[in-house]
């Protein structure tokens, strides 16, 4: 057969969101691919400059809508960084608890979605199901169960409800047992070793020279996590190891995200022994009467005061759970942010396609995409 | 089913008055079968259509196809398989363990060929707007639209965004909106049951 | 003998005789009469065994859906009848309902015939296969060839289907599909040779009148795993369903099909898959015999031979499901090599062991572990 | 938290008036430069000073000018450090990074279509997040964003 162009998108199942993969393959050879994006294009960050600072948090929980948690602390820290607001103790922990808690949920959504790329269907209902009793403990402190607008600038919205830390502890349990049956599931099958070991290999250097991050990076045997490289809010103070694999393939990738849930399980039981140690405030007390109020009519004294404040740029990192996020917030003494800009991995990781698909057969293809982990909503923003 | 009524007079009327509507053509009765049979060859095919169309397509249609199809239609959607954005995560989670959609007959079906039910599960972009509107056209008749969420009601958060399509409605012609940001499972499930009771009270 | 065909003939000749008996003499003559009821007879026959699987067709997909429901810690289909049952009428009503739309490039007479010819060849296979003694067209000396002979059409039509719809996807998909049918269909045949070497009979019927002591799988059981395992692939079940890699390509082959032409190549898969457990059952399992119950020639109660049949039907059909709940997708190469390097030299050496046991005349030896028979 | 090494191999190669080390925290400093010199400058920083990773390239409009920012990483000191270069509004060019950094492609791609600064010598300059043929640069602080009148979308005949 000749060599033919087809388009993998914007409506595929293996897609998991709307872009395109375009692919030229030579028979069942993929010979070169090459991915559109924009279709979920909804101009956040151009948004983000008509809204007050608190504003953009409802934003970033639909940025990435499978790690909502994640995007609202990296706007966060930029954001704080910016304003200069310094933030109450228990507010980190809590915010680490939170983002941990998500990481856990994006990677079951991403088990629940790579799985049933391979063809496995009831691990899909499995990952799903576990990923919903994590969304009700988030539903039960926050009131959402993927959009959450819950961390603000100075802290978070407010406090754990009484009995809070015993249902995630119990939840924790729960969850550990059930990555036993995940790995049953997966890693017993022949099949799936013949499917995903040695294929869609990227190594260290192409992933660094590619701007690859995340579970990608550290499958081809990078230790690199920017919670551990360049600590934010309370992860100093917890401990956890990093995992790493050796064969940047897809089953290295499979294992780097199971171990990276159980690494989860760990932080989050040690924040919750801390947040039962130490009750406190969860919101900085002196904030600007601007962003305690942010739908203040025009006129309101706030935004008079807001004048006033000092100009300031943030800048903050995060270990999203696909990978490095980077934020960068303009503050020119507005009511608005004048530039904020974000950086996504999976923007990053899939902009490398051509290096880690190429030479598969088409079946590889949502193995390969699906160990990826993509969020279309965080690449095209 | 009874027969043909061929004076208002005879209407029962204990009944209910009818509709505008329901109205049986009780003024004008059908071309009868004596009357056919003094027409000529040629005069036989229009007359003979016109009977059916009046008696047995509109009363047997009425009472016994419609509902029968209306049945199988409503019982059996089977939702385009693909994911916009915020709300495919909520349109999936609805097919896990928790709420299975599956119970009600919905199954997702990733050809457009196959479906009949289009539930736009996110932001629409005018970059994939053309690519709606042609996913939209190749599923057959009779098909649906439900606009799951703010964002394919009316542009929700990014409606004044510069690339953002403000509501779905603008593209395809929607059955059911479905509020929320996005809206939880049970409230899609909801939608496709109103969407039900819109198949269930049809008249095409 | 109390047979489908004798019934369904029964049913027209005893009104049209009673009909005819207030005839005058040509009429009656010409109404009673040997090829008229024979062919009355047949369509009647025909209607019975349509209606008969069809309805077995329908019950399997529910069965399926229920019970991967199960497995995926979910409910199933349960809103429309009672658990669902009457889903997929309403599924069949409603695609029968929904327009049918020919792609703009596609072949005209391609995309409307194999859809068509898919069914039909599919269909042919109940009138072949004996499910009791009764229950046949007839019993043919070489039903088990005949048999795989219509089950290998299949590849032909979907490999028109695909490429008169004009889609890539759907090209992409035909042809896996023809290279896995064809890769599959010689194990699939070399394991045959194994159970006709024991049985010393291409007849379906003589096959499970020879299993009445010992029913095959003991002795063939290379044979067996082989033949599932073609079957899976000639089924396009999961793990072997990559013509209808959902991830990958769309739909695979049945990508631009919808309305009825969907419903046709949806029930055709099913008919398959029902055939094949049928298959399995005749060949491996005893088919309607069950040891200490019902002998082979069950003649004085066929229904029981019907019970016991679909009842071994159904369970192999479990067994496939639960593979499917259970096991990923493998790739088209990897699926190829199996075929041709595993595949084939299993079945080899399953002839070889079969016409071992046929030499030793061990088959009772065998047949004496407990479980496997002994009627 | 400045990396002083960082600013002493700098100031060796371009002197101080050219390019200037400022304190940014978080980070190993923020290197004003001028824009003429952003090939040279990356090159520096990844072969010298370990920075192997380019982790975002973004264009900020500033009205009078327009910002080109480059965050690198270090595996070696576990930094990043933020390279900004400005460039006039009317002249909106900088030589693309690409050859030096592979993952830039797409990054400059984004703030070629959202902040209109063009990347000379880019391998792929195409439309990555808006559709082909859009006009408009969004991010420019020119560009307004409005409440959604009614709109009037022409159906294309089926």
């Amino acid at each position: 057969m000749s060599e033919m162009w087809i388009n993998m998108g914007p409506q595929h199942p293996m897609t998991h969101g709307l872009w395109n993969l375009r692919v030229k393959i030579d028979g069942e050879i993929v010979v070169d691919v090459d991915a559109e994006m924009g279709y979920l294009h909804r101009g956040i960050e151009k948004i983000s400059e008509d809204r007050h600072y608190n504003e953009v948090i409802t934003l970033m929980d639909r940025c990435c809508y499978v790690a909502g948690m994640a995007w609202e602390h990296l706007y966060i820290l930029a954001a704080e960084e910016a304003l200069h607001v310094t933030v109450p103790e228990r507010a980190l922990y809590i915010r680490v608890m939170s983002e941990e808690f998500q990481r856990v949920a994006s990677h079951l959504m991403w088990y629940a979605a790579f799985v049933q790329d391979i063809g496995l269907l009831t691990p899909f209902l499995y990952g799903m199901r576990d990923r919903d009793l994590i969304l009700d403990l988030f539903q039960s402190y926050t009131g959402g169960r993927m959009t959450y607008e819950y961390m603000r600038v100075g802290g978070v919205r407010n406090d754990m409800p009484p009995g809070f830390t015993d249902r995630a502890r119990k939840l924790c349990t729960w969850l550990i047992d059930r990555f036993k049956e995940y790995d049953t599931l997966c890693l017993a099958s022949t099949i799936f070793h013949k499917r995903c070991d040695n294929i869609g290999v990227l190594k260290a250097a192409a992933c660094r020279k590619h701007g690859v991050t995340g579970p990608m990076l550290r499958s081809a045997g990078v230790k690199a996590d920017i919670r551990k490289d360049r600590p934010y809010a309370a992860y100093d103070r917890v401990e956890f190891d990093v995992p790493v694999q050796q064969d940047a393939d897809v089953t290295a990738r499979y294992l780097i995200r199971m171990e990276e849930m159980r690494q989860s399980i760990r932080i989050i039981r040690q924040t919750l022994d801390w947040l039962d140690a130490h009750p406190g405030p969860v919101i900085a007390p002196q904030l600007p009467r601007w962003l305690g109020a942010p739908y203040a009519p025009i006129g309101n004294e706030g935004y008079l005061l807001k004048r006033n404040y000092p100009h300031g740029l943030g800048f903050s990192a995060i270990e999203e759970p696909h990978g490095e996020a980077l934020a960068y917030l303009v503050n020119d003494g507005g009511e608005h942010p004048y530039r904020v800009k974000f950086k996504s991995p999976v923007f990053a990781n899939i902009s490398a396609v051509r290096e880690y698909v190429v030479g598969y057969h088409v079946a590889d293809i949502p193995p390969i995409m699906g160990s990826v982990d993509i969020c279309v909503g965080e690449v095209d923003r | 089913m009874s027969t043909p009524v061929t004076g208002a007079a005879k209407v029962p009327s204990a009944e209910p008055a009818p509709t505008e509507g329901d109205l049986p053509m009780v003024d004008q009765p059908a071309v009868s079968f004596v009357e056919i049979e003094t027409l000529r060859a040629r005069e036989f095919i229009p007359a003979a259509k016109e009977a059916l169309s009046s008696m047995a397509l509109e009363k047997g249609q009425a009472e016994v196809i419609r509902p029968v199809f209306n049945w199988a239609g409503r019982n059996s959607l089977f939702p385009l398989h693909w994911g916009l954005a915020c709300c495919a995560i909520e349109f999936a989670a609805a097919f896990g363990a928790r709420w299975d959609a599956e119970r009600f007959g919905v199954v997702p079906r990733s050809s457009p060929r196959q479906c009949d039910l289009m539930i736009v599960n996110g932001t629409v972009t005018w970059k994939v707007a053309h690519k709606l509107i042609t996913l939209y056209e190749q599923m057959p008749d009779p098909k649906w639209v439900i606009a799951m969420g703010n964002c394919a009601t009316g542009g929700g958060p990014f409606r004044t965004a510069y690339s953002v399509v403000p509501g779905v409605d603008k593209l395809v012609p929607v059955d059911v909106y479905i509020a929320g940001c996005p809206p939880r499972p049970e409230a899609l499930l909801d939608g496709i049951l109103r969407l039900e009771q819109l198949i269930r009270d049809r008249r095409e | 003998m109390l047979s489908l065909y004798s019934v369904a003939y029964d049913l027209i000749s005893i009104p049209l005789t009673a009909i005819a008996a207030h005839l005058p003499a040509p009429l009656s003559a010409w109404l009673v009469n040997t090829t008229l009821l024979n062919v009355l007879g047949a369509l009647v026959f025909c209607a019975i065994l349509l209606g008969a699987s069809m309805i077995n067709t329908i019950m399997l997909i529910w069965f399926e859906r229920k019970m991967l429901g199960r497995f995926m810690d979910r409910r199933g289909a349960m809103h429309v009848g009672f658990a669902g049952l009457l889903q997929n009428f309403a599924d069949g009503l409603k695609l029968f309902r929904k327009n049918t739309r020919r792609p703009k490039d596609a072949d005209f007479v391609g995309f409307y015939a194999a859809p068509t010819a898919y069914m039909v060849s599919s269909l042919v296979m109940f009138a072949i296969l004996p499910v009791s003694t009764g229950w046949s067209a007839g019993a043919l000396p070489l039903s088990l060839l005949l048999a795989l002979v219509v089950f290998s059409f299949a590849p032909l039509f979907i490999f028109l289907s695909a490429w008169s719809s004009a889609n890539k996807y759907s090209l992409l998909g035909g042809m896996r599909s023809a290279a896995q049918m064809i890769a599959y269909e010689v194990p699939i045949l070399l394991a045959v040779v194994a159970v006709v070497v024991l049985s010393g009979s291409f007849d379906l019927t003589t096959i499970v009148y020879e299993q009445q002591n010992y029913w095959f799988w003991a002795p063939l059981f290379l044979a067996l795993i082989v033949f599932v395992a073609g079957m899976l692939a000639e089924m396009e079940r999961i793990p072997f369903d990559l013509p209808e890699a959902e991830a990958e390509l769309v739909e695979g082959w049945n990508t631009e099909f919808g309305g009825m032409l969907f419903a046709f190549f949806m029930l055709a898969d099913y008919v398959r898959a029902l055939v094949g457990c049928f298959l399995i059952v005749l060949l491996f399992l005893g088919g309607w015999t069950m040891p200490g119950w019902v002998p082979a020639s069950a003649t004085s109660f066929p229904l029981a031979g019907i019970f016991w049949f679909m009842l071994k039907t159904y369970l192999v059909f479990g067994v496939f499901i639960w593979i499917r709940a259970s096991l990923p997708r493998v790739r088209t190469d990897q699926l190829l090599r199996v075929g041709w390097m595993r595949m084939v030299p299993l079945s080899l050496l399953s002839i070889v062991l079969a016409v071992a046991v046929v030499l030793t005349k061990c088959l009772p030896v065998i047949g004496c572990v407990p479980g496997i028979g002994g009627g | 938290m400045v990396g002083e090494d960082i600013g002493e191999r700098l100031a060796g190669h371009w002197g101080t008036d050219r390019l200037h080390i400022e304190p940014f925290p978080g980070t190993a400093g923020k290197v004003r430069f001028d824009p003429a010199l952003v090939l040279d400058v990356l090159r520096v920083m990844r072969d010298e000073l370990q920075f192997a990773h380019l982790a975002m390239v973004a264009g900020i409009d500033w009205e009078k000018h327009r910002e080109v920012l480059y965050a690198l990483w270090s595996d070696e000191r576990k930094q990043y450090i933020l390279l900004s270069a400005d460039i006039p509004a009317e002249a909106a060019h900088i030589e693309s990074a690409s050859s030096i950094y592979p993952s830039a492609n797409w990054h400059e791609r984004e703030a070629w279509e959202l902040v209109g600064i063009t990347f000379d010598h880019h391998p792929d300059l195409r439309h990555l997040l808006t559709p082909d043929g859009y006009k408009f640069h969004p991010l420019l602080r020119s560009f307004k964003l409005h409440e959604p009148e009614t709109l009037e979308v022409k159906r294309r005949d089926v």
